[in-house]
């Protein structure tokens, strides 16, 4: 008789283990539809005096690369003081709008990755097409993720890559030294990459409080607290110095 | 009751002594040894009760004696039970010693014979390892099995007589207890690294440097050449052993009377005094070697005495 | 030949005057009560009974002390190399010589006998041309499966147990013993499926 | 007492407390022996329990999710009914009714196969029967009658065992048809209860079954025999034997990490025991430890007297590695690799001898023409104190004092007077060296920062670029060479060390008369320059002062580190120190200092820290002050702990040891000319890459896996003299001047880092395909993979700046290794991670990644064929008609495909291997 | 209780229990005389001891102790040579074992070590009460002379036993306590004119105790049989004399 007693105690306390693990494991994001979402927008500006982008020394396979001048995407500057390229994600969602359909592409064109940020999200696969007809690489430099090098000759005019972890990943391809350009593996589908006047927009957030993030690649990172009311806008403006 | 006291306390006293000397519990075992014969003399109690014939009136034959069954057996019964209470209790407070394995490159510092042969090892300290190693052992052996046909003292047979068996028993005493057990007991407690003389308080240091001073008896008389000391010291030896016997003869006679000695016969007269000689050499080498710091009294080339 | 329990007072007598002893000459103590020898009451039985239980923890030590506590021996298991090793159909000597087992492959799997005749322990020989394991000392003979069909052998020869481990190779555990008769070739170590 | 009552005393009591006493004390003995000095009993018994309770635990979980299982209910419920079935109503008594017929016809059929089983043995008996006749020459009619009349029983009875057999085998299958619906639904069952069941059988491994009730199984020693592990005093071979899992039970098992010792699991188990296995070499071969005991833990850790090998503490359990692997790494066991390192290195072997160490050169530099060298001043300062001029220098300080400094430097001058004067005369100062001169200077620096010097030199105070432990530089801080030197013996040191010094380690960068200059011009800007010495000269050389100084030299050992004139047959002067770990307490001198403990571990840290600390005023002490940081002490100390009596058998050891060797040997020339200062090599070293983070591709080439890539020839006749491989490389690889040996050290270690057999490759390619070369050769194409966009081949470069391109690939013939090639093109990253060469192909899916329209779109047969091309692009002539030679393993058969191709085969590019001159 | 009376009667009447005990409990003046000479243990006594010789004070009972000693060690040696194998590669493992793992291994050992010691004690003293009482006096010289040749082989027993742990203590005390067998007169290398006879450092006297010129695992096994068998074999049959003189001569004790 003890011995089943001792048996169901046990149980239950298995059981009750398995339960708490159960509840406390579901942190991964969870798609689908929102109703009476909110919207957040907002602006990333550059504090202080926007630099001279750099001209990049475009020398070879020049036909190709060179028909336009190149100029390096580092930091690129509206005329408003609005950073481009900075992308803006919240950090703290675990439910909410489903990914979008369709897939996401990197393209290689004139010996640039277009776009110069590709958002992606995690586990999906990115679609990396080459426009040029001659000879690139795909370079990852990413510490989360198995990097990769992967030559895309002529004749592959698609490859596909998916990441798993959710990460900043560097692109470069190493046959054209200048090319560089950034793909971010998204967890969830509230990011946002800034146009060229620094402006974003995230739509169908679920009401609540959560912690907004950007990101830009020489200024770092900078976050914000930001409250996003049932079916109404919330505003948000980052301003970011260089270091 | 206060010579138990007193005896209990002289053990417990070398006992916490001995514990502090580094070799361990081991060398309790002759110090036990000697507190029990201690007790051994004390128990046997000599003195006018035994120290004659019994007085007792034999009233027939056998009327003295008891059944073997129970009175003796259940003594001994009793007796074996104790020691072997002893021994078990021993037996789990003491662990036998087991130290490294045996290495013949590496001489652990001191390296002591077995206890009861450390008598022979602090022998050679004064003398030549035949002599002491060879010679002496043998001459003790044959000593001891030679009593029975040298002592004719018809006085004490079966009994303690200690008056009628003085010189005996002094003697005994001597060879037993002041050469064999204390030689013991300085080679066991006494002698630490390197053979150097520790007092019990002292830790045994192997760095410790006695100065080596010896020097040969011939030396100080100032002979010098080898065949002088060769001469000189089978002089003193010889003559040591004639004179000795000599002098021995006579006191014998002065405290015996002639009449023993004839009695006693040249041959048992001769050995004993040999083996009597032999003993004292002992003790007069240990005291020149000690007192005078003398080495050797004849040195030659190939033996030394 | 019994012998009386009481000597005859005549006999009595002889023996004392055999030890010397005049009859009635001195007078003998008369057994004391309680003494040591006394087995008659109650403290002398404690006594004795204390002391055999003493003699009797005493004597199970020392029977204890002669069975060793830990045994000097190799592992009771060896590996024996990789399936791919064996023939279908063969049998395998192996490691006869080494443990004393032989390794039969079938098509469907392994299984690994001991080479002791069920008999009288000799070690059989594996007759190729005849398919039979023959015991030499009294002609048992087993099946290549080791089940017994002739001769005195009593019962099947006596399986180990075998298994893969992670690095694919066979493993013969000689610790674990299955005997056909209790039904064991049934357990799941007794044949290897390949 | 009168004698007459003796006899009549009772001792009735004194029985009672004699045996009460001995029953009291046998209860003791069998107490102390079975429990006292049983502890591991205890331990092994409540490892028991927790194993069994996680394992029930388990157990009671997958019982509750199987409680759970909608289809497990449901199957129990569907068998139920089942079973009801079978058991109840017609179906019940039709089935008792064909177990009793199967009973009767089993009984018939066992009967028929018993018969047939005799006449079998009569038959052979009457076969015996026949050929013993026939082989007497006796008539066998009988006999082969009998046999036929047997033969003839035997077919009968056959026939009736085959009766019987089918009649049983219907009966069964009547009965298995009635029972097929229970059966199947049990087997379903059996399946979902599946992973409970062996979870059960875990848990019976576990206990003993007592009825309803299980107990852990009863204690017993368990043990590891390692048979002839060690040696006694009498050089014979005995066993050595570890019991510690007794205690220790889950060491070896995953699982128990949360509990503290003695249950707990090893740390790094996989790491440690994988490599280890513990039922094979036990535990005390690293550990060390009484491995026998089992009475107490201090016996069983060795912590007690007369045990001459206690348990290791913490990481000085690396002391053990060295005795079975003659190969102990950095990455593995740190520690310990560090103390060989430092040992070797800082000098240590110079005056002292350890077996397996003796042979090594000195490693002081050459002071046969110190004299054409130094500034007078500056040496006996020097001497004095080297650590004053140089804080992380190797040379030690003596501690001498002024008078005791100036004998000594008299003494090196004196006795290099000769040789410096020869020197000097065939030696001038050439004209241009100029430090005044800024641009001359600045282009010195300029030079010094990009030839490779920053690999081993450090050039601001306390840069240490080449680092020995903690404290030490492996190569000379020039911050202040001026004040040590003269521009004259600068110059002609740095075109040509060898020609000043025959064991120079310093390599040869073959920098040309103008380069030479302006490094000189920059290195004799740095510190202050030197005086005249003209006059200390004159004072230190007086003979007085040489005769002193000559002793001093000798007593000090200074001949241990340099080569000295005149002392070239000096001997060691420090002790021995082969055997020093396993060196008794009593045989090491502590001098007056009660202050410091009296163990092993103190006394040779102490010794190490602080030299003369034993001194006594009786007992001089000439071991000199080195200056070691503290973890390098430490270091050297697991390292003089390793230095046993005692000798692992054969058996024990790694089975690559040779392989080990190797690599020891090849690692000591590699440090000793420091080429890890600049390549990275087996994943260690490569400092002055810290330069080039912005651009890695213009360091010095990474060399792991080199082994595997080139040919050994190649790297033979590289080394011995380099040429540059890739000219857009501003960083030069030196000539070193390397002996025979020394390069054949390296070539070894190369190959035995990559474990490969035989690295002397020949490259047949008469036996190439020109199928297959045809086919790489339109891969590599500007229409394929584009592979000139980066690659040069020969004059033919690619478009862009040189830091963009990749190697040549016409040196692939003579230098790369065929099989290398394919196992580069096929995954670049998996060989080299972060080499800037992009896979083309992807080999870990089965979908063909190249041309569909090239060798049938085969991706292997593409690579192979990409390998032969690239190993034609440079053929010597008549190479064709050498005889066909594999490789290794993979080619030897005779391919169809060898043909050519092209690819860049060597792209390794920032993070690539390879020499580079 | 008849029934009971019965039974007993009949087992003890039964010719198998007479044949193993010979007499009764009754303590008659004639049982005690039978149980003393018709017991194989006890026989070593005379049926009838004077007085004196069962007073502990006056005879120390040193003797017997001795003896009890000597069966000590008997049969825990015994026990201890299941585990014990005489080679030098196993002789100190070995010492180990019986200390980890025979079961009362450490016990037996330390039995078997103290009563040997004990035994040499014993012995001593023995032969020093002896000595006291004279007993040594017609007409037992002879057994006196027995005396010492056993004391002697006590020591020796002792001694051989001293160097089978095989550890440090045993060959060191065995090569200091043997090594005086150099010096012997001409057979010993180091002993006078040891050049007449050609002893040298490898073979001299002491090669019949180490069986070679050093303590090594040769010597091992010479002592083990010295030990075990040698010795005990010609102590036992020097004791046998020694007991049969006494029983001969009866204990001695004051003159009647």
């Amino acid at each position: 008789m003890l011995n089943r007693i001792d048996r169901l105690a046990r149980v239950a306390v298995v059981v009750a283990a398995a339960a708490l693990v159960s509840a406390t494991s579901s942190f991964a994001y969870e798609g689908g539809a929102v109703s009476g979402g909110g919207t957040i927008k907002g602006m990333v500006k550059l504090n202080g005096t926007a630099p001279e982008p750099e001209v990049l020394d475009v020398n070879k396979d020049k036909k190709v690369c060179a028909v336009t001048e190149k100029k390096s995407n580092e930091l690129v500057v509206g005329s408003n003081g609005g950073i481009r390229y900075a992308v803006v994600s919240l950090t703290n969602i675990s439910k909410g709008k489903a990914f979008p359909e369709g897939e996401s592409v990197l393209d290689q064109e004139g010996c640039e990755y277009l776009p110069y940020v590709t958002v992606v999200a995690q586990d999906h696969e990115l679609v990396i097409k080459n426009s040029d007809g001659i000879l690139h690489n795909i370079h990852t430099y990413s510490e989360k993720n198995k990097p990769v090098n992967r030559a895309q000759p002529k004749f592959k005019k698609k490859i596909k890559e998916t990441f798993s972890e959710p990460e900043m990943i560097k692109v470069t391809c190493d046959v054209h030294g200048w090319m560089r350009g950034w793909v971010a593996v998204a967890d969830h589908p509230y990011y946002a990459v800034t146009d060229e006047n620094g402006a974003f927009e995230l739509t169908d957030v679920p009401a609540g409080d959560y912690e907004i993030k950007v990101w830009q690649e020489k200024l770092g990172e900078s976050t914000q607290k930001v409250s996003v009311p049932g079916g109404g806008e919330a505003t948000v403006t980052f301003e970011l110095a260089q270091k | 009751m206060s010579r138990e006291l007193f005896w209990l306390a002289i053990t417990l006293v070398v006992t916490v002594i001995t514990n502090f000397i580094p070799g361990g519990r081991v060398l309790i075992l002759p110090e036990l040894f000697v507190a029990l014969m201690i007790l051994l003399y004390w128990a046997a109690k000599p003195g006018a009760e035994l120290d004659k014939p019994v007085a007792v009136q034999a009233t027939g034959p056998g009327d003295d004696k008891v059944h073997t069954w129970p009175h003796l057996v259940r003594s001994e019964f009793l007796c074996a039970i104790f020691i072997t209470l002893g021994l078990i209790l021993w037996s789990l407070v003491v662990d036998a010693p087991l130290e490294e394995p045996a290495n013949p490159t590496r001489t652990p510092n001191p390296s002591k014979a077995p206890w009861y042969f450390l008598g022979l090892q602090e022998m050679l300290v004064f003398f030549d390892p035949w002599h002491a190693g060879v010679v002496l052992p043998t001459f003790i052996i044959v000593g001891l099995m030679a009593i029975p046909y040298i002592d004719i003292n018809p006085a004490g047979n079966g009994y303690y007589a200690y008056e009628s068996r003085k010189y005996e028993i002094l003697t005994f005493f001597l060879g037993f207890h002041i050469l064999w057990v204390s030689l013991i007991i300085i080679g066991t407690f006494l002698r630490g690294p390197g053979w150097n003389w520790f007092w019990p308080w002292e830790v045994w240091d192997s760095h410790k440097i006695e100065a080596l001073t010896n020097v040969n008896l011939h030396y100080i008389f100032g002979i010098r050449s080898e065949a002088g000391a060769i001469i000189f010291g089978a002089v003193v030896v010889l003559g040591y052993f004639v004179v000795g016997t000599a002098a021995m003869y006579w006191a014998i006679v002065r405290m015996k009377g002639q009449e023993f000695m004839h009695r006693w016969g040249m041959p048992r007269f001769v050995l004993t005094s040999f083996l009597f000689l032999n003993l004292m050499s002992v003790v007069i080498k240990m005291v020149l070697r000690h007192a005078g710091n003398i080495m050797y009294v004849w040195q030659t080339p190939w033996i030394n005495f | 030949m019994a012998k009386a329990k009481k000597l005859s007072a005549e006999e009595q007598a002889a023996l004392d005057k055999v030890q010397g002893i005049e009859s009635g000459a001195i007078p003998e103590d008369p057994p004391p009560r309680g003494s040591l020898w006394s087995r008659r009451d109650f403290l002398g039985r404690l006594n004795w009974a204390a002391f055999g239980a003493f003699s009797t923890i005493f004597l199970l030590g020392f029977v204890r002390s002669a069975f060793p506590r830990v045994l000097f021996k190799p592992p009771s298991t060896f590996k024996a190399g990789t399936p791919e090793e064996y023939t279908i159909g063969e049998v395998s000597e192996r490691f006869k010589k080494e443990h004393r087992v032989w390794i039969v492959r079938e098509a469907d799997g392994f299984y690994a006998l001991f080479a002791k005749c069920t008999h009288l322990g000799c070690t059989p020989r594996w007759l190729k041309v005849d398919q039979k394991f023959k015991c030499p000392c009294h002609g048992s003979g087993f099946r290549k499966t080791g089940i017994n069909f002739e001769g005195p052998a009593p019962r099947p020869l006596e399986r180990y147990r075998m298994e893969l481990n992670e690095e694919g190779q066979l493993v013969v555990d000689m610790g674990v013993v299955y005997r056909y008769e209790k039904g064991d070739w049934d357990k799941p170590g007794a044949f290897l499926r390949a | 007492m009168s004698k007459a009552d003796e006899e009549k005393k009772s001792y009735a009591s004194v029985f009672l407390l004699a045996v009460a006493l001995l029953l009291v004390t046998s209860v003791w003995i069998v107490w102390d022996d079975q429990i006292s000095r049983r502890p591991w009993k205890k331990y092994q018994y409540e490892f028991s329990q927790t194993q069994i309770e996680r394992a029930k635990a388990e157990v009671s979980a997958e019982e509750e999710r199987l409680g759970a299982d909608e289809e497990y209910q449901k199957v129990l419920a569907d068998l139920e009914a089942a079973r009801d079935k079978t058991t109840s109503g017609a179906t019940a008594s039709q089935l008792s009714e064909l177990a009793s017929k199967e009973n009767k016809a089993r009984v018939a059929f066992d009967d028929a196969e018993f018969n047939l089983r005799l006449v079998k043995s009569q038959i052979e008996e009457a076969w015996y029967e026949l050929e013993h006749a026939q082989l007497a020459h006796a008539d066998t009619t009988s006999q082969r009658a009998h046999l036929d009349e047997l033969n003839a029983k035997k077919a009968e009875v056959e026939e009736e065992v085959a009766e019987t057999l089918a009649r049983l085998n219907q009966i069964l299958s009547e009965q298995d048809e009635i029972r097929s619906v229970v059966d199947s639904l049990e087997k379903k069952k059996e399946e979902l209860e599946g992973a409970k069941s062996r979870l059960e059988q875990k848990v019976d491994g576990m206990v003993i079954q007592v009825g309803p009730f299980d107990f852990p199984k009863i204690p017993k020693i368990e043990q590891v025999v390692l048979n002839e592990f060690d040696r006694n005093a009498y050089n014979q071979p005995v066993a050595r034997v570890d019991r510690c899992t007794s205690c220790h039970a889950g060491i070896n098992k995953d699982g128990f990490e949360d509990l503290p010792n003695p249950y707990k699991t090893h740390p790094d188990r996989r790491l440690y025991l994988g490599k280890h296995a513990a039922e094979k070499v036990g535990c005390t071969p690293c550990h060390q430890g009484q491995g026998a005991a089992v009475n107490s833990a201090e016996q069983a850790h060795g912590h007690v007297k007369y045990w001459l090998d206690p348990m290791y503490e913490g990481d000085n359990v690396q002391a053990s590695c060295i005795g079975c692997h003659a190969d102990v790494r950095m990455d593995a066991a740190e520690k310990i690799a560090l103390g060989e390192k430092l040992f070797e290195q800082v000098g240590c072997i110079g005056c002292h001898l350890v077996e397996g160490y003796g042979d090594l050169p000195k490693i002081g530099p050459y002071l046969g023409r110190i004299s054409a060298k130094v500034d007078a001043d500056w040496l006996v300062d020097w001497v004095k104190n080297p650590h004053e001029y140089r804080p992380r220098t190797k040379m030690p300080n003596f501690y001498f004092d002024g008078d005791e400094a100036e004998a000594i430097a008299g003494y090196l001058l004196s006795a290099s007077a000769d040789e410096s004067e020869a020197w000097l005369g065939e030696h001038d100062l050439p004209s241009g060296i100029d430090s005044g001169n800024a641009a001359l200077v600045a282009e010195g620096e300029r030079l010094v920062d990009s030839l490779g010097c920053r690999g081993c030199h450090g050039l601001a105070p306390g840069e240490s670029p080449a680092l020995l432990g903690e404290g030490k530089d492996i190569a000379p801080n020039l911050s202040n060479i001026a004040e040590k030197t003269n521009a004259r013996w600068a110059y002609h040191w740095v075109k040509d060390p060898r020609g000043y010094s025959p064991v120079a380690r310093m390599p040869s960068l073959r920098l040309s008369d103008q380069e030479a200059k302006a490094i000189v011009s920059y290195l004799m800007t740095l510190g202050e320059a030197a005086t005249d010495d003209s006059a200390t000269r004159a004072r230190l050389l007086e003979a007085d002062n040489v005769v002193i100084g000559e002793a001093l030299v000798r007593k000090y050992g200074c001949a241990g580190c340099h080569n000295v004139p005149g002392m070239e047959s000096e001997s060691r002067i420090g002790v021995e120190l082969s055997v020093f770990g396993s060196k008794p307490l009593e045989e090491l001198f502590f001098g007056n200092r009660t202050d410091i403990p009296h163990t092993w571990e103190d006394w040779t840290f102490n010794k190490i820290n602080e030299p003369r600390i034993y001194e006594t005023e009786r007992i001089e002490q000439v071991m000199p002050h080195f200056a070691l940081a503290e973890s390098d002490i430490d270091a050297i100390l697991t390292f003089l702990a390793s230095r046993q009596e005692g000798y692992v058998p054969k058996e024990y050891r790694p089975s690559d040891y040779d392989n080990e060797v190797t690599l020891v040997e090849g690692r000591r020339v590699i440090e000793r000319y420091n080429c890890v200062g600049c390549h990275v090599v087996s994943g260690r070293g490569g400092a002055i890459l810290a330069h080039y983070e912005e651009n890695p591709t213009l360091g010095p080439p990474i060399l792991t896996g080199e082994g595997a890539k080139v040919q050994a020839n190649w790297l033979y006749g590289f080394l011995q003299r380099p040429v540059p491989l890739r000219p857009w490389l501003e960083v030069r690889m030196p000539t070193f001047g390397l002996s025979d040996e020394e390069t054949a050290a390296i070539v070894n270690y190369f190959a035995a880092e990559e474990k490969i057999d035989n690295p002397y490759v020949h490259v047949d390619l008469a036996s190439l395909s020109p199928e297959y070369v045809e086919a790489g050769e339109l891969l590599a194409s500007d229409d394929y993979f584009s592979c000139w966009t980066c690659h040069q081949q020969g004059d033919r470069k690619p478009e862009g700046p040189k830091e963009g391109w990749a190697p040549d690939l016409a040196m692939a013939y003579e230098r790369l290794n065929p099989n290398w090639i394919v196992d580069w093109i096929k995954d670049p990253q998996a060989l080299m991670p972060g080499s800037r060469m992009p896979s083309f192909y992807d080999f870990t899916d089965d979908s063909p990644d190249g041309p569909d329209d090239v060798l049938g779109g085969s991706d292997l047969e593409q690579v192979k064929a990409l390998r032969d091309y690239i190993l034609t692009l440079h053929a010597p002539t008549g190479a064709v008609a050498q005889p066909a030679v594999a490789t290794d393993a993979e080619e030897s058969a005779p391919e169809p495909a060898e043909m050519p191709s092209e690819e860049t085969a060597a792209a390794d590019s920032s993070a690539a291997s390879e020499a580079q001159g | 209780m008849s029934k009971w009376e019965e039974t007993k009667r009949q087992i003890t009447e039964s010719q198998v229990w007479q044949s193993i005990f010979r007499h009764g409990y009754d303590d008659t003046p004639g049982n005690r005389v039978q149980m003393v000479s018709g017991n194989v243990w006890l026989h070593l006594h005379p049926s009838k001891v004077r007085r004196h010789a069962i007073r502990m004070r006056f005879t120390w009972c040193m003797g017997g102790i001795t003896f009890l000693m000597f069966l000590v060690t008997v049969v825990t040696g015994v026990y201890l040579m299941f585990y014990y194998r005489p080679t030098a590669e196993y002789a100190y493992a070995d010492m180990k074992y019986l200390e980890f793992d025979m079961p009362f291994g450490m016990f037996m050992r330390n039995m078997h070590r103290w009563a040997a010691h004990g035994m040499v004690i014993a012995v001593w003293l023995h032969m020093f009460r002896v000595f006291l009482t004279g007993s040594y006096k017609p007409p037992r010289e002879f057994n006196w002379v027995v005396g010492v040749i056993l004391l002697v082989l006590t020591m020796l027993l002792s001694f051989t036993g001293y160097l089978l742990p095989w550890d440090q203590l045993s060959i060191w005390a065995v090569t200091v306590g043997s090594n005086m067998a150099r010096a012997t007169p001409l057979l010993g290398y180091e002993g006078p004119f040891a050049d007449w006879t050609g002893a040298n450092p490898i073979y001299d006297a002491r090669a019949f105790l180490f069986g070679g010129g050093e303590i090594g695992p040769h010597t091992l096994l010479r002592f083990y049989i010295l030990h075990c068998i040698f010795i005990p074999l010609v102590a036992s049959l020097f004791m046998a004399v020694h007991f049969w003189r006494i029983r001969r001569d009866g204990f001695s004790g004051p003159p009647v």
